[in-house]
């Protein structure tokens, strides 16, 4: 920072009257606040949502012969719906594009703020209000549907409160999902219309960072999938609330027609978790290794055609609901289609360090952290989209390991190293790289002690949802082995906050304005950034990750690099 | 959209609107026709797709719009379309009655 | 549990080849690129390397690792879809066995109107291709059978539709788990059960002393019957032990006070109280239970030898 | 951080023709959120074909085609004030704007007495006073009494589909009557068009969604 007295977005901002206090940033429709404020928000309910996973592992520590019982199994249900509705609608979709998305995606076409800050503000509050709506719901009524709704069980069931209150919070979940869709929807358009129309000058499409190109390929699924399921999940609330039966069979209706709606969303809502933490992977290796990204436009037509093949595969999640044997080819045979531009990423990302200068900083350490898990993720994920084995390892602790490989060790990992990559820039200030370090550490080696287990489990036979499990001595060991991994995971996500309250609160003030030394365009402003981004609207001139052009501009003393450098 | 409007001609619209009425009395008289279940719904929705591209097109002012509308546009109705496709190979397969 | 590397069904082999080809290939990738960046992370770090290379990309390798996984993963759909057609195509000469699924029990109905219960577990001869039509009534719930690589929910359906289906034709004699795999309320955990493969002549053998004396009880006792197909043991006990609802023992002529509509009342368990509770199960709860049992679609005759029978056991 | 914190006004940016765009996007949510509605329509209609047949004669063509042209009209008039608008005569814009909203309520008012006529034959969404009396008992088993299950679908997306396009028709009432508001007070100005662009569009779109929901329940039978 040049000056004293300049101005960044901690003591100045738009659109609010209030000017200091929480309230100021309650109503600041600056996106950089409004980045942070969903920052601050999604990591709460991601704590809670830790906390009852580590006690759904716990509850399987025993097999059911030995009466162990830490969860009383009428809460059972309500506890893996409350951990999954937390962790997919308020923690992964909303993630990376509205915490990271929000901050840096104008900051990295520079533009001065999203094309709708107003709108964007909405979306927070619509976020805000349904995530207190969904969790206070599930609360008071305790909702057993799982986080998939499947009538006629989640148009039955009259659920047995926590407290012991009769209250239909399944329609007030649903209503709360709904809610929040509008949330994704208003960002999903303001990131399309800022990338479209306010890019700076010289910032052609094929100029654009990778992680604007991820955002942009994952707000076209959010415009065009949510609104279905929307809709879809009144449809229910209406069931339970009226004597319609859009997917009761009594009724005449079809209840795997919902699952057909159903996942038409949120097959590609993956991508919109997954994609936005590819996007901070292709930021953080290029970084961290000095060197342009292999295959820039790969990588960026990849990210496009990821999000459209998504839309046509979401049967893939119904090959044992008796759907007809026509429909299950079709969805298998496009499925693997997938894999390909998924495949092109990962080659990518490992050709990146050909050649490299490679520093581990902790970033780098989750962004190669991501590209194991993921890879792991997404191989297993060929299991499950071929036909037969599909049938074997589908509703199994197979499916709960691979999908929490592509989303924690995928996703999540992809969000917390972009959080530790962009600490500085939005903060000013550095966290200690031994927290950080450790971190990683503990997080890596308890995840993959957590769900490696869990394949096995699965492909013996050991279906999901299982408030306890026979005694077999089989399942007793792996069990425990996953159990005692979740317990060093947490230990990694308590590190983690750690970490980031102590680089917050302790952290040695960094004005720096480019730690790492990157090239992309957000790391040339100010850390933390000023009021409108830039003092002067950048021109761009060279493709983002020209790291030769980069050390000559540094040199020349027209761009900032590292200052140790 | 052209803001170089600058006199008013109702002419253009009402042309539209004239179409959009003989359309809608024209489907009313074809859905009496003897022509099978098939036959009935594709002409029933080929007029009403004709009818929603008008509107479109003339009052929404897609015409003076640049290409990128129009794109955006055809991207939402090829997705809708798809959805349709693909849920129906299952259904057409299968006996839900 | 039987995990068997030579599983015990006709097309558990295709399953399990296309399984271990899909992770031998996935496994070498895996390895490769692990390998790669620890490579990388050595050779290439900033002590060793300190000057990188401005490489953009190589137009060559790109084609190349489009070109293999698209070969490779078109071969998985392949193997996939080799097993499928196997499961989806049943044998003409298959034995039907009805599997019927409520929350939170199973019923498996022989050719002859044999029934077996979840406690009894479903009975099968070895080498003989065995037809399941899944039906349920209530929710979805998934038939599993992991050793014969077989899983197919089983979905309530409208009127008129047809049922889920699946089969298998074990290949080995013993016991092996059978799984409820969607989930479907709170005793999930609890729908399991096994199945029994018996030679062919022990089969036919246990066929027939159970079918001597289920068909004659039926007769006689269709309520019991009744009960215990309907599954209504999984929650209401007739000897006085509290499950999740209320015994039978005793029940018929008691004073219980109940919930309607969030107000407790006092009542008599006669005749026109019972089948409410039958055909409208979640309007009057007797106090300290929960509203958890699901309507069964049942016919009158049926409601009603269902009462005589809690009227005996009430006796 | 600094303690003398300041407020900025709100970062101003006039970008009409993204703003547009931005609004075009918004209508590609409501057709997708309709679409679900036609697919589950669509699916249905293919399993009970006859059933919807027979319901769908109890629906009025006459009454489907008047509120069709209706909302054509309206949708004339709403470009017909946006045109007047752009081309500087306010007083013009301001009468279609208000000719808009009564064929909008219009529309509703013969919406209102469709639906009264099948409450009145016991056309709930339930489709049988018997039945609908038990509601919160979804598992009855099916009676004489009831109507066969391709009907009763076909009445709940009827209510459904019709209700929420009505629900979208007030939405787009009222904002046009805030729209007239604003121009009376000269916020909305030959100048300043976009408000009353976007009101139109949306109402267009209304009518758009209308035109597939008419052949749909009114030609079918």
């Amino acid at each position: 920072m040049e000056t004293a007295n300049s101005t960044n977005y901690f003591n100045s901002h738009t659109g609010s009257r209030w000017t200091s206090g929480i309230m100021s940033w309650l109503t600041s429709t600056d996106h950089k606040r409004i980045g942070v404020m969903y920052g601050f928000t999604m990591f709460t309910f991601f704590f809670l949502a830790v906390c009852l996973g580590f006690l759904i592992k716990l509850q399987k520590f025993y097999p059911a012969a030995s009466g162990w019982e830490i969860i009383p199994v009428e809460w059972y249900g309500s506890f893996f719906t409350l951990h999954s509705v937390i962790m997919i609608f308020l923690f992964i979709v909303p993630g990376a594009p509205a915490v990271l998305g929000n901050f840096f995606l104008p900051l990295q076409i520079g533009a001065k703020d999203v094309a709708f800050p107003r709108v964007n503000l909405l979306s927070y509050w619509l976020y805000l209000f349904g995530a207190i709506m969904a969790v206070v719901g599930i609360l008071l009524g305790g909702a057993d549907t799982g986080w998939t709704f499947t009538p006629p069980y989640s148009v039955t069931t009259r659920t047995i409160s926590m407290f012991g209150t009769q209250f239909d919070s399944v329609s007030w979940m649903l209503t709360a999902a709904f809610i929040l869709g509008w949330g994704t929807i208003l960002t999903g358009i303001n990131f399309i219309i800022t990338i479209h129309r306010m890019r700076t000058k010289g910032m052609s499409y094929f100029k654009m960072p990778l992680f604007s190109w991820s955002i942009y390929a994952a707000s076209w699924i959010q415009v065009l999938a949510t609104p279905v399921v929307g809709i879809t999940l009144l449809m229910i609330v209406l069931e339970r609330m009226m004597p319609v039966g859009f997917f009761d069979p009594n009724k005449g209706g079809d209840p795997i027609l919902f699952q057909h709606l159903f996942w038409i969303y949120s097959h590609p809502a993956v991508y919109v978790m997954i994609l936005p933490s590819m996007g901070l992977v292709s930021e953080i290796i290029p970084t961290n290794s000095q060197k342009p990204i292999f295959g820039y436009k790969s990588i960026a037509i990849a990210s496009c055609s990821i999000a459209g093949v998504g839309y046509l595969i979401w049967a893939h999640h119904m090959f044992a609901t008796g759907m007809s044997d026509v429909a299950s080819i079709i969805f298998s045979f496009l499925t693997f289609f997938v894999a390909i531009p998924t495949a092109i990423k990962v080659f990518n990302w490992i050709a990146t360090l050909y050649k490299a200068s490679i520093a581990l900083t902790p970033p780098m350490l989750f962004a190669l952290g991501f590209v194991f898990n993921f890879s792991i993720g997404g191989l297993t994920g060929m299991f499950l989209g071929s036909l037969s084995t599909d049938i074997h390892l589908h509703d199994t602790d197979f499916i709960v390991a691979h999908f929490h490989y592509t989303m924690f060790g995928g996703a999540a990992f992809g969000i917390i190293g972009g959080i530790f990559h962009y600490f500085p820039k939005m903060f000013g200030k550095m966290y200690s790289h031994k927290l950080a370090n450790a971190t990683f550490g503990f997080m890596f080696t308890g995840f993959n002690a957590l769900f490696i287990p869990m394949f096995i489990l699965g492909f013996y036979g050991m279906p999901r949802r299982y408030h306890t499990y026979p005694d077999i001595p089989l399942f007793t060991t792996l069990q425990q082995a996953s159990t005692i991994g979740s317990w060093i995971l947490v230990i990694g996500v308590i590190l983690m906050f750690v970490t980031w309250i102590h680089g917050l609160r302790k952290g040695q003030i960094s004005n720096e304005e480019n730690p790492w030394n990157s090239s992309t365009l957000e790391w040339q402003t100010a850390s933390p950034p000023t009021l409108y981004n830039f003092e002067e609207d950048p021109v761009v001139t060279r493709h983002p990750y020209d790291y030769d052009a980069f050390r000559a501009e540094v040199k020349a003393g027209t761009s900032k690099g590292a200052r140790d450098e | 959209m052209n803001s170089n409007e600058q006199t008013f001609s109702p002419r253009g619209p009402i042309i539209v609107f004239s179409a959009l009425i003989f359309l809608t009395i024209a489907t009313v008289m074809l859905s009496g026709l003897d022509i099978g279940n098939i036959g009935a719904l594709i002409i029933a929705m080929s007029v009403a797709s004709v009818k929603a591209g008008l509107v479109l097109y003339f009052f929404m002012h897609l015409n003076h719009e640049p290409l990128i509308f129009k794109l955006f546009v055809a991207l939402a109705f090829v997705t809708l379309a798809t959805l349709f496709l693909l849920t129906f190979s299952d259904y057409a397969f299968r006996g839900i009655a | 549990m039987n995990v068997n590397y030579n599983p015990p069904s006709v097309f558990a082999q295709d399953v399990d080849f296309a399984f271990w080809f899909i992770a031998y290939v996935s496994l070498f990738f895996l390895v490769f690129i692990t390998g790669f960046i620890i490579f990388s992370i050595i050779k290439y770090n900033r002590k060793n390397n300190p000057v990188p290379s401005n490489l953009h990309g190589n137009t060559g390798l790109e084609i190349v690792w489009t070109i293999v996984p698209t070969i490779l993963v078109m071969l998985f759909f392949y193997f996939g879809l080799q097993g499928f057609l196997k499961m989806r195509n049943v044998p003409k000469d298959a034995m039907e066995i009805k599997v019927d699924a409520g929350m939170w029990w199973w019923k498996f109905t022989y050719p002859n109107g044999l029934e077996q219960n979840t406690a009894q577990g479903l009975t099968v001869p070895a080498d003989t291709p065995i037809y399941l039509p899944l039906h349920s009534d209530d929710v979805v719930h998934s038939f599993y059978i992991p050793a014969f690589r077989v899983k197919m929910d089983v979905v309530p359906k409208a009127a008129g539709a047809e049922d889920n289906y699946t089969w298998f034709e074990a290949s080995q004699i013993g016991d092996f788990d059978l799984f409820c795999a969607e989930y479907c309320g709170l005793n999930h955990a609890q729908m399991i059960t096994k199945v029994h493969v018996l030679t062919k002549p022990d089969y036919l053998a246990w066929l027939e002393e159970q079918s001597a004396g289920f068909l004659k009880q039926k007769a006689e006792n269709p309520g019991q019957a009744l009960i215990t197909s309907k599954g209504c043991f999984a929650c209401h006990s007739s000897d006085g032990t509290k499950l999740i609802g209320p015994s039978f023992k005793g029940l018929f002529g008691k004073t219980e006070i109940v919930v309607t509509g969030g107000e407790e009342r006092e009542i008599t368990v006669d005749e026109a109280y019972l089948k409410t509770s039958i055909m409208e199960p979640g309007k009057d709860i007797v106090k300290g239970f929960q509203p958890l049992m699901p309507p069964l679609p049942m016919t009158a005759d049926e409601v009603m030898a269902i009462i005589d029978h809690i009227k005996e056991l009430s006796e | 951080m600094s303690e003398q914190a300041v407020t900025v006004e709100a970062f101003h940016h006039h970008d009409e023709e993204g703003t547009r765009l931005g609004f075009w996007l918004f209508l590609f949510t409501e057709l997708l959120l309709f679409g679900a509605f036609f697919i589950v329509y669509g699916v249905y209609r293919s399993a009970h074909l006859n059933d919807f047949k027979i319901a769908a004669e109890s629906l009025n063509t006459g009454i489907g085609t008047t509120n069709t042209i209706i909302l054509l009209a309206s949708s004339l008039t709403v470009v017909l004030s946006l045109n007047a608008m752009r081309a500087g005569r306010v007083k013009l814009a301001k009468t279609m704007l208000l000719i808009t909203m009564a064929l909008g309520t219009t529309f509703l008012i013969i919406k209102g007495f469709e639906w009264n006529a099948k409450f009145a034959h016991d056309l709930y969404l339930q489709t049988s006073g018997a039945i609908a009396a038990g509601k919160g008992s979804p598992l009855l088993t099916p009676g004489p009494e009831m109507l066969p299950n391709g009907q009763v679908l076909f009445y709940g997306l009827y209510f459904i589909m019709t209700g929420t396009h009505a629900l979208h028709i007030i939405i787009g009432a009222v904002w046009m009557g805030i729209v007239y508001y604003w121009i009376a007070k000269g916020s909305i100005n030959p100048e300043n068009v976009g408000v009353l662009e976007r009101c139109a569009l949306y109402w267009h779109l209304v009518d758009v969604i209308w035109i597939f929901l008419f052949p749909l329940y009114y030609l079918v039978a």
